[in-house]
């Protein structure tokens, strides 16, 4: 009898020559788009192995504060304590396993379960066993042993709550490595810090989570064809749709992002204070690009799935708010399943920004991106057509190109470019997509 | 239920299908003009909360929360020939159900509510979206026309079933 | 159909209408001053049967066999803070389509078909049942007003496809 | 929208709730009555198509292109008793929403446009079917009874989501 | 190439592993809650290898009456033939492999296979084959070779139907042992035996089977409080939650059930007749345990999914049914593939009970069991919960509580208690459901 | 630590019994007709190996014209270039793999991706890169290397496209082999050749493809008893039930169809335009079948999952269209998934037939075959019912009777019967679905 090989053993051949073809071509495997059996390696050996976004902190700003989340099918429970300290509690009663949790949101002091009424405190102490000495005898329960299970690792990035499963993963800071250097300019515009715009818009999309996230971490190259129709309305406030070829694109440790240019001195339409605020705020190697190249992170992708996007659109056809208004969303793409991403899209504003500019600023994300975003809608169609292409045989011999950059361009020399990591002076490029891939093979082929 | 004439009724019931006929037939367009010019269009966010805590939409998340001039922006894409997500076309079939015709809190106006099935397909796959909501608008006369002021769409869902909001509700 | 007058129609058009807006809000218990003091409730059971056998509905068997006196318990239920099943509340969305209106068999009554698609989902999982059924309603108009005598909720289901019925149809 | 009075939708709405009762019962016989001795019934075949192409229905391919005499061949196959697609029978339920009457071409002929969602389950697996089509209809009074003279039902699917038609829309 | 284990041998490591925590720590790991793998086992150890409960005789009374029932995927035919024999028939031609019957319910003395007309007898026999010697020669077909299939085994234990697929199973009666004994409660209280009420109510529900199992094998500890919500609106009638504490938990082979205790001389408030007839109908010993302890099993698993449950609940708010009426239902949890139920629930009563008890009794089942049932309701948001939140990678590590009873409870002395198997003279323990557990895994791990 | 065998080699041990039964014993093993691993087999050893039909020449009449078309899941662009060559393109952009094409047919030149805005040209050539230097450098990209892939193998047989995922698959022309002489009867009645009407119907059905291709291939024995309905209501015009049984059924290679008789010079009640060309055009050796033997072939199927029927049905129930009309059409079974089919079903027509006839000829088949053929509609119940019941453990030890013929019918001699391949006198036998499955295990057990 011919011995038919294992979907495990055909899912790892289908990676070793995807990485092969990456490595020593510039080439990626599309099959890597869609096969059931890289799905489970992905839970596996990147989700429970890395450093996975949750919650912004103030999403939870008061004692009592929770939220739900997930990383893909475990569900955690990020509470804030009455001393103010975040926990992420795994969201199963120790008992017989029922979820404790059952509301997305709220403010509560404990979490009691319906099963058998066990409670436990929003550190996760287990704090009441109806009837203990009736069903566990005299000494009742070793109240430390079936204390809730915290998430093996939690850490907090300014601001931004990350969890890992595995008890082994790196530092968070560490983690994030020269990436923070970036994401400071995202994070750090102002001294009081970032709040999120009440909840995460939240939707279902037939698409592989990675498409979106090599996406964002560098392709700045789609603009001008699959975003051609917000300039075209005049959503996208650019006359020529190539604008975005000149920038720098970044790869830093696993995460990579893009600079993009702005009009000198205009910084993203944000307001006067938060201008001012910025280049008080951030270090002086970072206030020098945006003085004097006018650039300023567009997009950004922290390995595996989240995500970042500075931005500023118009939000109406005529009157004041026909011009760009800045925003600055945060988004994971959470994998549901072989082909399916849940997408979390949170939209982040500066504490001390006018009232008036948060509600603006929030409503020029959502006419550009999230669910109705007249650009995202299109990466949507994007995303999901690769995917659903990718499922056949075909895919298995199909190899795409990500080799945009290699024949001409070179690393600005670290002399000339005050960040970390490794800068490349042009953007319609694919080294950081290629970073995110070989990030990738990387952990898959662990 | 009818807390207004029957005629009235009558005109709001016309009005809601003339609309459904219009985003069914993606006549973007015309479907604008059927606001007023201080039109709100505005779809929150739902959290999945405890009883307690109410229904759980949002005050400052919303999916859409839009004015007439926003809403024309989003038209005019449409209109370009690069919307992709809408080219080919979804299939849409509103089914308008359930409409509850009050006086308004203006005269000239009335408050109709309604509940909204959205089935939507799209490319040549077996698999379709639902989206369900009430709808919650307040329709004022202008020069004898009814015209939308207000609508606030109140979703069934705390996790939208589709991949984007390329149509409307 | 409608065998009553335009007004008969209207009244129970909105009877049915406010009905549906009291379950979908959870208004549990002014929903259940719907009804009669004599109210019967019921949903049978559904066995798939060949054609010469009719439709398959159980005289026995029954989801839901119930009583003014009954249906009390059950909203009491639901009013208590451990309804676990119920809390966070079902999402659900009555669409009730169909009316028609007939004469009913005492005076002071009328019968009342309607088809009902109940939207439900539940959590934040990106999931929604979907169960279908007619209803037929006997009306019956006390002082004035038209209470709920009768409502047999025959579904088009041998499998009920809800993991339980915390709601009303 | 209602171009005709008020009247006459009374009588276009009662009878397509009567017509959608009657399938949903399987009185197909009955239901055939319904149809002028000229009525045609179509259901064009739908292709996934670039907007500038148009909707995409085909005037060549139909999954229905039915007058009263073909239509009456299938109604006889279902009174056999070897309509095995049929028996056990189907569950279905036709719910009819966002009823338009408009003046027909001829006299006594009105144009009414539906909805259509339609609700379909068999035997005893949690399954169940939905389509989705507008239903464009002529309706002719013929000795004061109004008939369909013509039926194009036009599916919101480039795919059919049920595995036959051995039922009508 | 590092070789990737298989599935089936991750899902063999999950079991070993769950196995030795139980046995060794009174611990569960929750994994076995929900995991692709492990349903595909279950398929093919236990529901492919134990009895299955089917059908009741009383469902199908008279000669030609059928009915439709699964194991899992498995369409089976329970007939009645004209002699009132009973047959268990695999619902497939043997022709080319059409369903034969499509009805779930009827009487008929043939079953006509639509494809190609091949006739069969209700007893299985094949008794037309339409132009037979035109097809198969002048010899026709082996009559007897191309006879319907029946189930493997069949037997008929006190009006209850099981079929298994296993020709080796021991014989019924053994397979159920000492838990006949207690078994009597429900099913002998009159010597006219028991009847359903109309057809069960079937429903679906996202839960995996094992724990609607294990909570009716015992679990008499979740009433206090999943069914807080019955006692606080006067559905359940009784003061104190914890009314069920006391009783008596037992273990019978791979079974086991629950007693609850009545008001003497109460005996869950059965009509007069039926009290009569089960102190008359049971043995002497089953009878002193009503008059002299005054309990009475209230739950039971027959392992693998056919549960019982005796109880007595009001039907309304106020007037004569605002008081306890007794009920007794019969359910089976089919699996229908991972993570996922089709609930069969019966009302069965006593044959010669006052018809207007017969049908209180069945809307007091109604009002609290089944899928509108007030108590159910809550049991199935438990049981879709558990299984919601052990499908990712935590329910991995994640061990959950089985020691009720194990530092304090000691058996009843054999001398001391009348039945057979194991009691525990309490109910908030988890004896019973650890010997589920054990049941589960000599199977699944053979 | 017992080893479970993996799903694969269980798959393969189906297999392996399963051809050993029909060899040996004229049996099959019900299981094959639904094992999930089954169907992973099936799209690797069968639709990727052998030649598939995807289009007809007619479909896209004009330059520019072009329709989607699917193997399983992989999408192909079948166009019409400006020189009136076809082209069968795999449907995945090369850059970054978007679905290029969206729509399901048009006409147009070029194929523009709207990720990046690769353009292609209908003949797969790689012809616009958007701001190629910026991108790729001074030297561009190598447009030859980065051009469409096409489908391994395309090659036309009678107008009818066929594509082949496996570059060593044989000519079409070989594979079709002596199929060719029979398929004349299908295609060659007129020199005008034929032409579709209208684009195909499509829709889904729960059922297993090779039900439907094993009855296409030769089931003339269901006709009488599934069809039954249609004879009673005087759409099939015959007054006796068995009128199939008297026929021819031919094996030919991988593939096979089945011969009915028509009143002498009825010629299907083809017009006489259409007669006389058939008469004419095609071999005498035909042409004596049809006026001598007065058989034409009703159904076929050319392996793996194309289908043929030709045959001739009432319209209306009284007037002109109550008398049989002829037609003809062709079928794919598009496997979707374990037990999931898309048909496609086409309606073919001389292109010089009279317009009236051609329409009358599409309603005849409308009412008879197709999604709401009253013929079709119990097929599919059929099909789809003998799919639901295979699903089990039983189906793993129920044998299925394909000895229809074994005992008692030889072939004709070959001196006796005009054509290639063998032809058995008879049509109530399983010669040809026997065939069927000889085919199916060369290709799943290789
Ligand atoms: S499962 Fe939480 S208390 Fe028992
Ligand atoms: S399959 Fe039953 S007779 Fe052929
Ligand atoms: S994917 Fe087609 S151009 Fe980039
Ligand atoms: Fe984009
Ligand atoms: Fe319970
Ligand atoms: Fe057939």
């Amino acid at each position: 009898m011919i011995e038919q090989p294992t979907r495990e053993r055909e899912t790892q051949e289908i990676l070793q020559e995807a990485k092969r073809a990456l490595e020593e071509e510039g080439k990626l495997l599309a099959k890597v788009y869609n096969e059931p059996g890289i799905f489970e390696f992905e839970a596996k050996k990147i989700f429970a192995k890395t450093w996975i976004f949750l919650a912004h902190e103030t999403e939870i700003p008061w004692p009592g504060d929770y939220v739900l989340r997930r990383i893909i099918d475990d569900s955690f429970i990020v509470s804030r304590d009455e001393d103010g300290q975040i926990h992420v509690l795994f969201n199963m009663c120790r008992h017989r396993g029922m979820q404790l949790c059952r509301s997305d949101a709220g403010n509560s002091s404990h979490f009691r379960c319906p099963y058998h009424g066990y409670t436990y405190t929003n550190t996760g102490k287990l704090n009441g066993v109806p009837f203990q000495k009736e069903a566990y005898g005299p000494d009742g329960l070793d109240k430390d042993e079936w204390a809730m299970t915290p998430a093996p690792r939690m850490e907090i990035y300014e601001g931004m709550i990350f969890a890992s499963l595995n008890p082994e993963v790196p530092p968070l800071e560490e983690y994030i490595g020269d990436m923070g250097w970036y994401l400071d300019f995202y994070l750090k515009k102002s001294p009081a810090g970032l709040e999120v715009v009440g909840a995460p818009q939240r939707w279902v999309m037939p698409a592989d989570w990675k498409l979106a996230a090599e996406n964002f971490i560098g392709d700045g190259y789609h603009t001008q064809s699959t975003h051609m129709s917000t300039i075209k309305a005049g959503i996208m406030r650019v006359k020529n749709p190539a604008y975005l070829k000149d920038g720098v694109q970044i790869t830093a440790g696993m995460h990579g992002c893009l600079f993009m240019g702005f009009k000198p001195g205009s910084y993203f339409n944000y307001p006067q204070s938060i201008v001012d605020s910025m280049l008080e705020n951030l270090e002086p190697e970072q206030v020098k690009l945006l003085k004097e190249s006018s650039i300023l992170p567009l997009n950004a992708t922290v390995f595996p799935n989240l995500s970042f996007l500075h931005s500023a659109m118009a939000i109406e056809a005529e009157g004041p708010l026909a011009t760009s208004v800045p925003y600055l969303t945060l988004r994971i793409w959470q994998p549901m399943g072989p082909g399916k991403i849940e997408v979390w899209s949170w939209c982040l504003v500066e504490k001390d920004a006018p009232e008036e500019f948060k509600k603006n600023s929030n409503r020029a994300l959502l006419t550009t991106f999230g669910a109705s975003g007249t650009l995202e809608q299109d990466d949507a169609e994007n995303w999901s057509g690769v995917t659903r292409v990718a499922a056949g045989e075909m895919s298995g011999q199909h190899y795409l190109n990500y080799a945009a950059g290699l024949a001409h361009v070179e690393p600005i020399p670290d002399s000339e470019w005050p960040g970390p990591g490794t800068a490349y002076p042009k953007n319609y490029v694919d080294f950081a997509q290629r970073r995110f891939w070989e990030s990738y093979f990387d952990h898959m082929l662990k | 239920m009818i807390e207004t004439s029957v005629e009235t009724y009558w005109e709001v019931y016309s009005f809601l299908m003339h609309e459904a006929e219009l985003l069914d037939e993606h006549h973007e367009r015309e479907w604008l003009e059927l606001f007023t010019d201080d039109a709100e269009y505005l779809m929150p966010v739902r959290v999945n909360r405890e009883r307690v805590d109410g229904d759980g939409f949002s005050e400052e998340a919303f999916y859409f929360e839009e004015t007439r001039g926003s809403l024309e922006l989003r038209v005019r894409r449409l209109e370009t020939e690069y919307a992709w997500a809408e080219d080919p076309p979804s299939r849409t079939r509103h089914f308008v159900t359930n409409i509850r015709v009050a006086e308004g809190g203006e005269e000239n106006e009335v408050a109709v509510r309604s509940n909204l099935l959205l089935y939507r397909s799209r490319g040549s796959v077996p698999h379709y979206d639902v989206l369900s909501a009430e709808r919650k608008d307040v329709l004022r006369k202008e020069e004898g026309q009814w015209k939308l002021k207000k609508r606030v769409i109140l979703l069934d869902h705390s996790v939208l079933t589709t991949h984007n909001l390329s149509v409307f509700l």
